[in-house]
């Protein structure tokens, strides 16, 4: 272990430093700092001359850590960092330190202090900078193939869209047949499109394509790995089997919500949700002369909260298609606000109301009423604008009900190792930093298991996590942190803190002869450092800022 | 007799319970006074401070101290005891963080005296009558040591070779050290010898499964599940940022650990420790919900320094010292 | 105590101020701070951490128990958190701590956090400017550890 | 030892001071000075440690008292535990299932066994069984196994770990148990243990009856021991307390506290809570411990009789206090040890060690009655308090008398206000006459200060409480005891060591 042999660099960075810090006073005082083996300031310390002169010092003085005073690591840490690989001293031993953007900059009027606090800072960085230790980069090989969850809208065009460039992909669906919801859809809006007009051909693409691998009456058991390499369980009912993949593309979909109880449903055919009044317009089976739709039929109550954000217009949709089909037959929307976000669709409303589909509005205070009689016969509505009751003849009764979580997601969030929102919906790492991807790397999401969307939002969100999807894989390799967390199996008395606060599931609890042991997963761990701040067994280095490289600048901060 | 080992223990600020642990290894403690030539134990023997003042430095080979420094008599014995010991030994929590005494470093002398000489119920003194450090009584004088603002560990008096947590440290534990002893198997100095490496998580056998918690609850609020982690149903658990080797006879009956074994190895400051892995583990995003489900742990410092106050690294509460060099008179408490 | 104090000791009492910035958000805004050349006083140190979530209560208290007069932790706002929600997490240790440095006779209010975002130099040197009028008006901060000191005197 | 410079020194004014005699809450020490004519002119005993509960207490959660208090003292955590336990259920306003009372009472009787068994064959059997002239090297436990063989040797040392085995199967810990809480007690037993404290306990009452014939062989047998127990020198008349239950039977765990008169006539008899109405303590100058004693004949000082607030508590003053025990054997033991010591209430300092066997014999049989419990193994331990906490007094009987405790907690139950008043502090006037009278009845002009007569001076004390003789006999040694001679100025002049 050859002693610390620390340089010191401070910039002048022209007058924007040098103006304000006293730098050559700086400078010897950085000489009286323990371990400082050379200390020299220069004009531009990024410069040609700044940067070969590191490089020339390092070798002259042997020094095995290099410090830089100057401006902010955010831009210039890279440029610093490989003039030190390329005097071949590990990168990671380069510290720091900000006296420009932090220091001269914002006292220009203070010299003095701002002399003084450049010091401080400086000594603090030499603390730092004898605690060093260098960190190695690894890099991860990246299977080109993708396990994509579920073979609705969005699964099956993630899958095509990857399968197209070139990846193996295994699409794997729980039901005996591909398509999830839009098998039962009749037309799709916008403009009324048969749903098998699209769903079909997309159906024969994914089946006729050499690079899918179709599971069907298949659930996922197992996932084991993480990105470039999960190792996949299948559960074909009687058989399982085996694949790696690189990725995974979570695309689960969901499911209607059934008011069971409610307005009848369920106790006569004359009730029934717009998904199930589409079947019987797709099968041409549909007689009725006055039809009414309640919206927001468990949706935007108590115990489910959100909007379900389209059910307004399937509403409005198929109140079209019934006017279009019959114009004699009366149609009512029972609504509490109305939804019809965007160009196409304030058009779908308008047009609505000039094929004469009624919108009254009610409140969650007052609910519709069914009347029936072994059939219904009419619905009593307290109408809001008018402010009183009035009863609608009617022979057939639609529920606009919201989308709902699958069953299954608890089970797979686990699997996955990735969170549900409260609603039971999957929850992406951001909405708009990290859109379809979950925090933990190689596992994406898409379409209506993420939030109910319609079918062209699912398919170009399905675009979205392909691409994702397809950039480790098209380079083949990944190149995770090299500052992460590092468990000390001697002290870790598997607690299991660490695990439940990791946000990458880069914290895994093992078994190690009958007791828990952490274990952190570099390729996944993004350095942050929360574990390391929680760990209360000590057991947790958090690399390139230790517990003791941190308390060691607080005490260099208050020495004299 | 002079061929054996020198062995001496002495008790400062403590319960006595690091006695009676060492007493309480029964028929082995025969053994122990075959091996050693016991020179000083104050509970067995003689302890006039000039015999051991008597004694050459560095004479005794073993020295065994339990309790914390509260008084000057206790510093004293620990300067003399350092001197004459080759290994200095902070036995028992007490010595090595402060222990139950040391949560007097909430207070200060003119409040401790205050309340135990003029505030409680039960006593009748208004004259103010206090003990005082040199009295003269008709038939002469009567002296009594001094009493400090704040209580110390053996290490922040005089450096110590080696630690022995627990309060009291378990009878194993004990009988491992007295062995290491009498086979010359010390660690390096420095060292705390008679624990574990790890926590007392790695000691209890409760099941743990997932540490979110979104609610927390005093002991006797909950009739916890016997068989999962205290911890993971709400019970505020020292274990995790204890250092292990005691067993977990507490949570064996249910009872969250409280930390008597100090911090773990790497960890410097255990009630730090503790608060941050809890505030961690509190799955909640809501300020104002965390601050309500945090109400529950309504004496913070008592939960993450029951046991070693003064080892901290804030030491003592601040305001108690500065009111009473301020000389402020706390105002006096009504009786109960 | 601290030579920089001495020097900067013309006017009273001159805080020394312990910051901790986040990387993506408040070191960011400090940074901008400075290419906006907003002045603000000089008594902070940052440290840089990648997150506000590494920041340890065990910092704060050595810290304080070294003799810093204030603490300030700068994060990301709740939401924009580059590692998901480091910054919920500091904040929960935080306000912990605070309760618990009440206890021991300490200001809370010398313990801050602040949501500082990279495009916030403004704010961070508002930040900055406030909290070091706040901790002046307090006084310097007498600990448990330095009585400690004394009383072994 | 040249006997000269002693009775020299005794014609001038002498002091002599015995420093320091072991621990209650830090050490004693006691200073006997002398006048001219060499005869005890009054006699100190010293406690010059404090360690501030009563403050420190306060701004804790309240349920922590009791893993708290109990560090005051390690050779009895029991007493402390669990009569902190009992104060907070009364804090909230709680009543524990009788399976939970039933736990603690077994755990404590445990434990009473084991720490009477140690302080009669390890801290005072010495004095009696070996002698107190023999020399120091003989005088401990080891003497004693020698005098009554290896085999109860053996048998005493199984029962103490047999008897700590029970306290850690329900308390968690042997020295700090921590199964008590406000409401019951955090763990049930199982029926396996049961078995096994079953076992324990009939095994316990053997080793009670045992422990009575070595007593009838070795010390009753031998006139001369009698005749020392009954001694002037040994006796004190004064008040004595004591828990009782609804029969006016002695009880450990719970009951109304009764105090009786010199003559044993019933002075005053309240529950606990009310011990405010009924005690106080006073505060000298020259010690850091308190001097309780009653209100109703407030402080005269120290001194014994019927008109001085002096009062007794521990084994002697538990059973004069009391109207008998509540097991046949110990009943039978309580009514021969009275007839033998002519009556009730006994003042015979000495005779607590005899009181201390029959509480050994109750303590086992009230084991094996609450082993043998149907409920006890009843897996309903805890009462949820809902009370808001407010103000609460928890009493045992600790093997060394009364202990008081008595909390006030705030709405949050954070414990404002802390009382303690310890088994130790209530004799603490008493230990200091009788130190004084022995002083003064074994220290005669020109008398050679002599070994036997050093520990004769000690066993006045040793009598009241194991802390002070703690575990002086426990190893091979020398006695804990030198005598200092001072002249007038303070200087040293002569020593006399037990070596």
């Amino acid at each position: 272990m050859p002693d610390t042999r620390i340089g010191v660099f401070v910039c002048h960075c022209g007058r924007n430093i040098g103006g304000y810090v006293d730098v050559p006073q700086v400078v010897e005082y950085a000489k009286t700092l323990p371990d400082v083996a050379h200390a020299e300031h220069n004009l531009y310390t990024c410069s040609e001359e700044g940067i070969s002169s590191i490089k020339r010092k390092i070798k002259e003085n042997d020094l095995n850590r290099v410090l830089v005073a100057s401006c902010t690591p955010r831009t210039h840490e890279p440029l610093f960092r490989s003039a030190c690989q390329e005097a071949g001293l590990n990168k990671y031993l380069f510290e720091f330190v900000n006296i420009r953007d932090q220091c001269s900059w914002v006292h220009m009027n203070l010299p003095k202090e701002a002399t003084e606090k450049a010091k401080a800072l400086i000594r603090m960085g030499v603390a730092k900078a004898r605690l060093l230790q260098p960190l190695e980069e690894i890099e991860i090989e990246v299977t080109p193939s993708c396990l994509v969850i579920g073979a609705g809208a969005a699964g099956m065009t993630a899958a095509l869209n990857l399968a197209n460039q070139g990846f193996d992909v295994h699409l794997v669906e729980k039901r005996a047949e591909l398509g999830g919801l839009l098998r039962g859809l009749h037309r799709l809006f916008t403009g009324n499109q048969d749903a098998g007009e699209f769903i079909v051909p997309l159906i024969n693409q994914v089946r006729d394509h050499e690079h899918i691998t179709i599971h069907l009456s298949t659930k996922v058991k197992e996932v084991k790995g993480f990105i470039g390499n999960f190792d996949v369980t299948l559960d074909h009912g009687q058989k399982e089997s085996a694949v790696g993949v690189g990725t995974i593309i979570v695309a689960v979909g969901a499911e209607e919500f059934k008011p069971a109880g409610q307005y009848g449903y369920g106790e006569t055919a004359g009730v029934l949700t717009q998904l199930e009044l589409e079947e019987r317009m797709k099968e041409g089976t549909l007689r009725a002369k006055n039809v009414v739709m309640i919206n927001c039929v468990g949706a935007r109550v108590p115990e489910r909260t959100y909007c379900s954000r389209f059910c307004c217009l399937t509403a409005i949709k198929n109140a079209v298609l019934i006017k279009e089909n019959d114009p004699d037959a009366n149609v009512w929307i029972l609504h509490r606000d109305l939804m019809a976000y965007g160009v196409e669709f304030e058009d779908y409303y308008r047009k609505a109301m000039e094929l004469g589909v009624r919108f009254v509005r009610y409140s969650l205070e007052s609910l519709p009423e069914v009347i029936m009689d072994g059939e219904v016969e009419s619905v009593r509505v307290r109408h809001q604008l008018m402010g009183k009751q009035v009863e609608l003849p009617s022979d057939m009764v639609v529920l606009t009900t919201p989308l709902v979580p699958r069953g299954e997601n608890p089970e797979i969030s686990k699997m996955l190792k990735v969170p549900l929102s409260s609603e039971g919906f999957f929850l992406e790492a951001h909405l708009k930093l990290r859109p379809v991807e979950f925090a933990t790397d190689g596992i994406y999401i898409c379409g209506s298991a993420r939030w109910p969307v319609e079918v062209s939002e699912a398919v170009f969100q399905a675009y979205a996590s392909a691409a994702k999807a397809a950039m480790p894989m098209r380079r083949g390799y990944v190149c995770p942190e090299a500052i992460t967390s590092f468990v000390n199996e001697e002290f870790c008395g598997g607690c299991g803190i660490c695990a439940v606060l990791c946000p990458y599931s880069a914290m895994l609890m093992d078994a190690k002869n009958g007791k828990r042991v952490a274990r952190s997963i570099e390729a996944l761990c993004k350095g942050c450092g929360t574990c390391g701040a929680a760990c209360p067994s000590g057991a947790i280095t958090m690399n390139h800022f230790t517990d003791n490289q941190i308390l060691a600048q607080i005490e260099a901060l208050t020495e004299v | 007799m002079t061929q054996k080992p020198k062995l001496a223990l002495y008790w400062a600020a403590s319960c006595g319970g690091c006695e009676i642990a060492v007493v309480r290894l029964y028929a082995k403690i025969l053994d122990v006074a075959d091996f050693f030539d016991i020179v000083l134990w104050p509970c067995i023997m003689d302890f006039k401070y000039k015999d051991v003042e008597a004694l050459p430095d560095k004479s005794i080979d073993l020295c065994l101290f339990n309790g914390a420094i509260r008084n000057s008599e206790q510093e004293y014995m620990a300067h003399m005891l350092r001197d004459k010991s080759k290994a200095l030994v902070a036995f028992g929590t007490c010595a090595y963080t402060g222990g139950i005494p040391g949560l007097a470093n909430v207070a200060n002398r003119e409040t401790i005296f205050q309340r135990v000489y003029d505030e409680t119920p039960s006593t009748v003194n208004a004259e103010g009558t206090r003990p005082q450090l040199s009295y003269q009584v008709p038939e002469g004088e009567l002296t009594l040591p001094e009493f400090y603002d704040s209580v110390r560990t053996l290490a922040q008096v005089v450096p110590v070779e080696y630690f022995v947590p627990g309060c009291p440290p378990v009878k194993e534990q004990v009988e491992g050290v007295i062995q290491a002893v009498v086979e010359g198997k010390l660690p390096a100095p420095g060292s705390v010898v008679g624990a574990s490496d790890k926590t007392v998580c790695d000691d209890c056998t409760r099941i743990k499964e997932d540490k979110r918690i979104r609610s927390v609850y005093r002991p006797y609020e909950i009739v916890p599940d016997a068989s999962r982690c205290l911890l993971e149903q709400g019970i505020i658990c020292a274990g995790p940022a204890t250092r292990g080797g005691c067993g977990a006879p507490c949570t064996s009956v249910n009872m969250p650990c409280r930390g008597c074994y100090g911090p773990p190895p790497n960890v410097v400051d255990q009630g730090a420790k503790l608060l941050s892995a809890v505030a961690s583990i509190i799955d909640i995003q809501d300020p104002a919900e965390f601050e309500r489900v945090t109400q529950a742990i309504p004496d913070l410092l008592g939960t993450c320094y029951l046991f070693g106050l003064p080892a901290s690294l804030l030491y003592r509460v601040r305001h108690q010292r500065e009111a009473w060099h301020a000389g402020e008179t706390v105002e006096p408490a009504k009786a109960l | 105590m601290r030579q920089e104090d001495l020097t900067m000791n013309k006017n009273g009492f001159e805080p020394l101020i312990l910051g901790f910035a986040c990387n993506w958000c408040t070191y960011a805004g400090a940074d901008l701070a400075g290419t906006s050349r907003i002045q603000y006083p000089p008594n902070i140190r940052v440290i840089r951490v990648m997150c506000s979530g590494r920041v340890d209560p065990t910092f704060i208290l050595k810290a304080f128990a070294r003799g810093v007069d204030g603490v300030l932790i700068g994060g990301c706002h709740p939401g924009d958190c580059h590692y998901i929600e480091g910054n919920h997490k500091a904040r929960r240790r935080i306000e912990l701590l605070r309760n618990m440095l009440g206890d021991f006779g300490i200001e809370p209010e010398r313990l801050r956090l602040e949501w500082v975002s990279a495009s916030e130099g403004a704010r961070f040197a508002e930040v900055v400017a406030d909290f070091t009028k706040t901790i002046k008006e307090m006084g310097p901060l007498k600990t448990g550890a330095q009585i400690a000191v004394e009383v072994a005197k | 030892m040249t006997t000269n410079p002693v009775s020299e020194a005794v014609r001038t004014e002498r002091r002599i001071t015995i420093d320091p005699i072991t621990r209650l809450e830090g050490h004693g020490r006691i200073e006997i000075f002398l006048n001219p004519e060499g005869d005890v002119e009054n006699a100190y005993f010293q406690v010059p440690e404090l360690r501030g509960f009563e403050k420190f207490c306060e701004g804790r959660s309240v349920e922590d008292l009791a893993i708290i208090t109990p560090r005051i003292c390690g050779v009895c955590p029991e007493a402390h535990h669990i009569a902190s336990a009992k104060a907070l259920d009364a804090v909230f306003d709680v009543d524990p299932p009788p399976a939970a009372k039933k736990l603690r009472e077994l755990l404590y009787s445990a434990f009473y066994v084991a720490d009477h068994a140690t302080h009669f064959y390890a801290l005072s059997g010495p004095d009696f069984v070996v002698g107190p002239d023999a020399s120091p090297a003989e005088r401990n436990i080891i003497g004693v196994v020698h005098k009554v063989g290896l085999e109860l040797g053996g048998e005493v040392l199984k029962h103490l770990e047999l008897c700590h085995d029970v306290v850690a199967m329900i308390g968690g810990k042997y020295i700090h148990p921590v199964c008590g809480l406000p409401g019951g007690v955090s763990k049930p037993i199982t029926e396996e243990e049961r078995a096994k404290i079953e076992a324990i306990a009939r095994s316990a009452v053997e080793f009670g009856k045992v422990s009575l014939k070595v007593l009838d062989d070795v010390v009753l047998a031998n006139q001369g021991y009698v005749d020392m127990i009954l001694s002037d020198t040994f006796t004190h008349k004064t008040y004595y307390m004591g828990l009782v239950d609804a029969n006016n039977k002695v009880n450990f765990y719970d009951g109304m506290l009764r105090v009786v008169d010199p003559e044993g006539k019933e002075f005053a008899k309240f529950a606990p809570s009310e011990y405010l109405d009924h005690i106080a303590e006073h505060v000298e100058p020259w010690t850091y411990l308190k001097f309780p004693y009653l209100k109703a004949l407030g402080w005269q000082g120290l001194v014994d009789g019927k008109d001085s607030g002096v009062y007794r508590v521990a084994p002697l003053a538990r059973l004069n206090a009391a109207d008998g025990m509540a097991t046949p054997l110990a009943q039978a033991e309580y009514e021969r040890m009275y007839s033998t010591l002519g009556g009730k209430p006994a003042h015979a300092t000495l005779a607590t060690h005899w009181a201390r066997l029959v509480e050994l014999v109750y303590a086992a049989e009230r084991m094996l009655e609450l082993a043998t419990d149907p409920e006890i193994t009843s897996p309903n331990v805890r009462t949820i308090p809902t009370a808001t906490p407010g103000e609460g007094v928890g009493v045992v009987e600790a093997p060394r008398g009364t202990l008081i405790h008595h909390y006030q907690a705030d709405e949050k139950g954070l414990a404002r206000k802390v009382n303690l008043i310890v088994g130790t502090a209530h004799n603490y006037a008493a230990i200091a006459m009788s130190v004084k009278k022995a002083a003064q009845g074994l220290i005669k002009k020109g008398t050679v200060v002599t070994e036997g007569l050093l520990n004769r001076i000690e066993m006045a004390f040793r009598a009241y409480d194991p802390c002070f003789g703690c575990a002086t006999h426990s190893l091979p040694g020398q006695m804990p005891l030198i005598v200092s001679i001072y002249d007038a100025q303070g200087k040293i002049v002569e020593q006399l060591r037990r070596d």
